[in-house]
């Protein structure tokens, strides 16, 4: 555990800017939770809650013009990078006004404004394109990062392989951040992954700088990434960082996860990040009880505009079912009645 | 006579498989603890053990190339592919290794093994998630798809998958595993593969569909009814080897033909089954094969947009009015 | 005008894009030193340099997948599957990613990106390196499929294709690299993506193909025309967007037509093209739309087995003259 | 390099043996490579010579009911498994008397009698395949093992990890070994893995029992398959082998291969596998001239009689084309013409 003393650069606005930022991703899902039982949000939902202190640790390390990438599990991740919370609810609710326009969904938001390469849903997939971009940039001789988040469960699949391999080879400025939440659906990665408990050490595979930190600590994994973001900008080469943490929901809304043991799940609970942190503000002196009820409000108000901007805001022109499939020409087969 | 769901008739099926024959073990993706991700395998490990329902890591290519290898060495597999879009991450094992190897070795080894995948759209699970590729796997020799739109025909077609001794594609419809019907009273109850099923019989018009679409043809039938246009409805339910005969002989009766299919339309499998009934019922025909499908694009999230992109019975009955009243 | 060949076409399209555009680059396997498998890019790299011309580790998702990402971050790449069998391994960022991207963001994110694959069967490389899958690509909304079959088709098509700022498939042949042609004498030549070429005019049948197929469909009008039966021949080019209008128009002219294609018959692209001609010249059709195709089987190795299951000029001309005569 | 004496359960029978075997591959390919200039071959042709010592001394290891798959470069351990040359070469000319009736050509070389699995030519592919098998044999509780052959080239594709993965988290009875010849085709393995000069330690990531051998020195190989064997056989879970070896030829026949560097030829050129052994049977006093020239003799009779053999057996009859796609039932659309 970091002392304040160990994070100088820090003010306290930085650190209370972290709670916030993780308190409202908090909140975001349990308003989308909600929202799904209403039946405004359909589909897949699959929420952050336990890992806030990655996004929030992660991301705020980055510059405004380095990219990133994930998976769908990334309503975290956008809103820590500073999507509006209005278009990410109205995203997940479908309507035009979404980051994606509705199109996307919960599980594919992006922002181009914010170099947000998307959230991504086929396992794995995400990884070759974060290489790719990586890739983008070298050729152009820029430095920026591109982060890439993915979980335990994608790293079973091939694509895994060869986008870690393609970017050691051609020493890529990537970093591949594994949310190790001991889960892939309903799989313990126990039973899929030898090295589940030493994961990060598969990338030694690859001769790839690896690290694992505790994900539930939010200045251990800024920390980190610090370090990290500053030698793969530096040309040093790809990384795989692998940080421990655990989904406090299941792995959908749709899922009420009775397949973990109960032990697992209370010690888990014991690590909520935000807890923790709120705790370790409070020990070290930096904020007061105040401070934090001033914040929770103040998201709380942010939560409740987000979904009344997402329900009022109106479903895409039906026409716009047609549009956005080419750059260069309209899509094939759009019925006269459409024209 | 009892009613059950599509659902449970899946899991009798696997259940009926598991009790029965030895060789035959279940290997996929959260199909252990978790139950499925439709929850068709519930209660599968703690009834039948490690040994036979095998969580699978997630890794789709893998789990059907495992599958081959081990139908290859005397067992029968039957491997789940959570959904047909991820199938394409195992396209590789299911093409070039499972439906070929039969025939590259001259013959020496069979693979008798079963893929089951969910195919389709409508659950707001967005582009990625709501594909239907089944008619890809049709176009390759070597395989069967087979496509049970209905809890009897999933127990038919699935007695009638386990007796091949080659590579099947067995693909269930994600929003189908809810619905309910009538149960086979006979309990060896087997449907052909590669025979039809002619739902309702009328003089004016075919419409054919496989898989949810076929039920949404039949809906489209009931409509039609009410207006006085009699509609002959073939569900297809084999997708290869495939059964034109039934359909065409239905448009040598009708005279017209709409097929409907839920994938995008341009290169979809229905333009297969429109050439098949011009090359055999040319003389027959009053009017074009008309075509119902999904819009061209990739499937949208928003729900309005998705809606407006799959086939729905209002539209089939649309599109068969204009073909019988040629307006 | 001078004469060259589809290789060289396919070499000097890659040159003039690396030369023309600081954002191109090449990315594949054995594309470097060893020159291509098909030996295209000969001497590129000693040219280039490898920033440039990126011999890539043999692993095919990540090669689209990365082009993908970097067409995203404002590069054109160049990418190549060496065959289109090895497609299926990178079929889900073709696919799921490539071609949904840009629908899925809302339009925020095009993909310039150019995949070079080669198609084909009759070089005796067996069942898993003799298959045509660019029909399936072309049913894939967000994908452009090209599939030129000349040296000059090569040139007028790449050039349209670098034009374009969405993904495309660019399907080479593998029996067409040693072929010959005129090279078009304007240094801006271009194709426009989706206009057939009418190969060859006559008033008796439409014989329509595209890739290698379309040249045996004008082999086969050659010898039709000695028998006094004159066929129009198109050829394709562009499989998506689709050209129906030229063949519609043909066939409302002639009457009747033969597609040739290939790939095995059932599940071909030729169905959507049936499916299209019957539904836009129903009233102009005096005999079914035939299809010669390649036989319902995995690509036996054995030469002449594999010529049998290939369609050849003469069983595309006989399937004609049945057409043309009734008989 | 062992001594006689450290293979004290090898007769002279046996050693000569392995040198007949690796003669006769090396041999074989040298007639096969002018059969393909005649014209009799035809696609693609990859021989195998340089690397005999490892199917010699791998598969010598096996039990008759152990199971072999490899990758198209298939012909050595077709023939070390005993596949009689003469229908090989039948194969490889596409004949109805060939291993695979013809149908499958030289990459896909099958014999159901001798559990010889198949050559495939997708590469990475096999992998899986063999995991597979390895999976029916653990299934049945039979102590079988599956030995899968592949090269350097295929550790990138993902299905290398993906069976590596299943196989050790399953722990499979398969023997995963690769053949490392430096070259992917044209694509030298220092350019597209990072381990590329110790290959077996990427079995690490998957806590895989690993080992590196001389692929030239055919008693070496034979040495530790046999205690990888004994292991695998005993339930200890998969291996990785990588031997470390050269190909004489170019990627196929049609490659001149002028990719490589002379002084790499040069230095492989000296550690060909046949003259080495026959080098070390000569010293260790086990063989005389007369015994090589016997075998070698023997041997050129052998590959000119499968010349024959291949040249004056029949093309499989044209109905065939349709034979073998189902074995339930005939392929569709078969012309009325053929039935
Ligand atoms: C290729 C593919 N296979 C299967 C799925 C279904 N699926 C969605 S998420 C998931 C589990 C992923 O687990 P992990 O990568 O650990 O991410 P987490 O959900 O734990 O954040 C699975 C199996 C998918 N979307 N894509
Ligand atoms: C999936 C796939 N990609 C590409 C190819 C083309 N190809 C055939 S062999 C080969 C190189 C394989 O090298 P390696 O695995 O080292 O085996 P080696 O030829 O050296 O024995 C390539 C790229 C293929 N057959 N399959
Ligand atoms: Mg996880
Ligand atoms: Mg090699």
């Amino acid at each position: 555990m970091l002392k304040a003393a160990d994070v100088p650069d820090l003010t306290k606005t930085d650190l209370l800017g972290f709670y916030r930022q993780m308190k409202l991703i908090r909140e975001f899902e349990r308003e989308s939770e909600r929202q799904y039982t209403r039946g405004n949000i359909k589909g897949f939902l699959h929420v952050y809650n336990g890992e806030e202190a990655i996004a929030v640790g992660a991301i705020n390390t980055l510059r405004e013009d380095d990219y990133i990438v994930t998976h769908y599990r990334d309503h975290g991740q956008a809103l820590a990078r500073g999507l509006g919370s209005n278009e990410v609810m109205a995203e997940l609710m479908g309507k035009a006004t979404g980051c994606s326009n509705g199109k996307g969904g919960s599980m594919h938001l992006f922002s181009s404004d914010l170099n947000f390469m998307g959230g991504y849903a086929i396992v794995g997939g995400q990884l070759c394109i974060a290489a790719g971009i990586a890739l983008a940039v070298q050729y152009k001789g820029d430095d920026q990062v591109v982060l890439c988040f993915f979980g335990d469960g994608a790293v079973n699949e091939g694509e895994f392989h060869e986008a870690m391999n393609l970017a050691a080879i051609w020493n890529l400025p990537v970093i591949f951040f594994c949310e190790h939440n001991l889960y892939g659906m309903g799989a313990s990665s126990k039973e899929t992954l030898v090295m589940w408990d030493s994961l990060h050490e598969m990338a030694a595979a690859y001769g790839m700088d690896r690290y694992e930190v505790d994900g539930n600590d939010v200045l251990e994994v800024r920390d980190l990434m610090q370090k990290i973001n500053a030698d793969v900008r530096a040309g040093k080469g790809p990384a795989f960082v692998v940080a421990r943490t655990y989904r406090l929901r299941g792995h959908s809304v749709a899922d009420p996860a009775d397949y973990r043991p109960d032990d697992e799940v209370q010690y888990w609970a014991g690590q909520d990040p935000i807890p923790r942190f709120r705790e370790w503000l409070t020990t070290e002196g930096i904020a007061t009880e105040e401070d934090f009820d001033e914040i929770d409000a103040s998201v709380d108000e942010q939560v409740v505009i987000a979904a009344e901007f997402g329900e009022s805001s109106p479903w895409p022109d039906p026409q716009d079912l047609y549009d956005g499939v080419y750059t260069d020409r309209p899509t094939e087969g759009i019925p006269a009645s459409s024209n | 006579m009892s009613v059950i769901t599509y659902r449970e008739a899946v899991s009798s099926m696997l259940r009926e498989a598991l009790d029965e024959d030895e060789r035959v073990f279940l290997m996929g993706e959260d199909i252990g603890p978790y139950g499925g991700a439709f929850a068709v395998t519930q209660g599968f490990t703690e009834k039948y053990g490690k040994k036979r329902i095998k969580d699978s890591p997630l890794a789709e290519s893998v789990i059907v190339g495992a599958g081959v290898g081990a139908a290859m060495a005397g067992l029968r597999p039957v491997v789940e592919l959570m959904t047909i879009n991820f199938s394409l991450l195992a396209m590789d094992q299911i093409v070039n290794h499972a439906a070929k190897i039969r025939y590259m070795s001259g013959g020496q080894f069979s693979i008798p093994l079963i893929i089951r995948t969910v195919t389709g759209a409508g659950a707001s699970v967005g582009a990625t998630h709501s594909q239907s590729f089944e008619g890809w796997y049709a176009s390759v020799p070597g395989l069967t798809v087979v496509t049970p739109a209905t809890p009897s025909d999933v127990i038919g077609l699935f007695r009638s998958c386990r007796e091949l001794n080659d590579p099947v594609m067995f693909v269930e419809h994600i929003l189908l595993y809810g619905t309910r019907g009538e149960a086979p009273a006979a309990s060896d109850y087997r449907i052909p593969i590669g025979k039809a099923d002619v739902r309702r019989t009328g003089k004016d018009i075919t419409l054919c569909g496989y898989s949810r679409m076929a039920n949404v043809a039949e809906q489209a039938a009931g409509i039609l009814d009410e207006e006085g246009i009699e509609a002959d409805v073939i569900d297809l339910r084999t997708l290869r080897p495939l059964d034109s005969e039934t359909l065409v002989n239905s448009v040598k009766k009708t005279h017209r033909a709409l097929m409907v299919e839920e994938t995008t339309r341009i290169g979809g499998f229905a333009g297969e089954l429109v050439a098949q009934i011009q090359e055999d019922a040319f003389d027959y025909l009053d009017a074009p094969i008309a075509r119902v499908a999904g819009a061209e694009v990739p499937m949208p999230y928003s729900y309005p947009l998705e809606q407006l992109a799959i086939p729905s019975a209002d539209a089939v009955a649309a599109a068969a009015r204009k073909l019988v009243n040629g307006s």
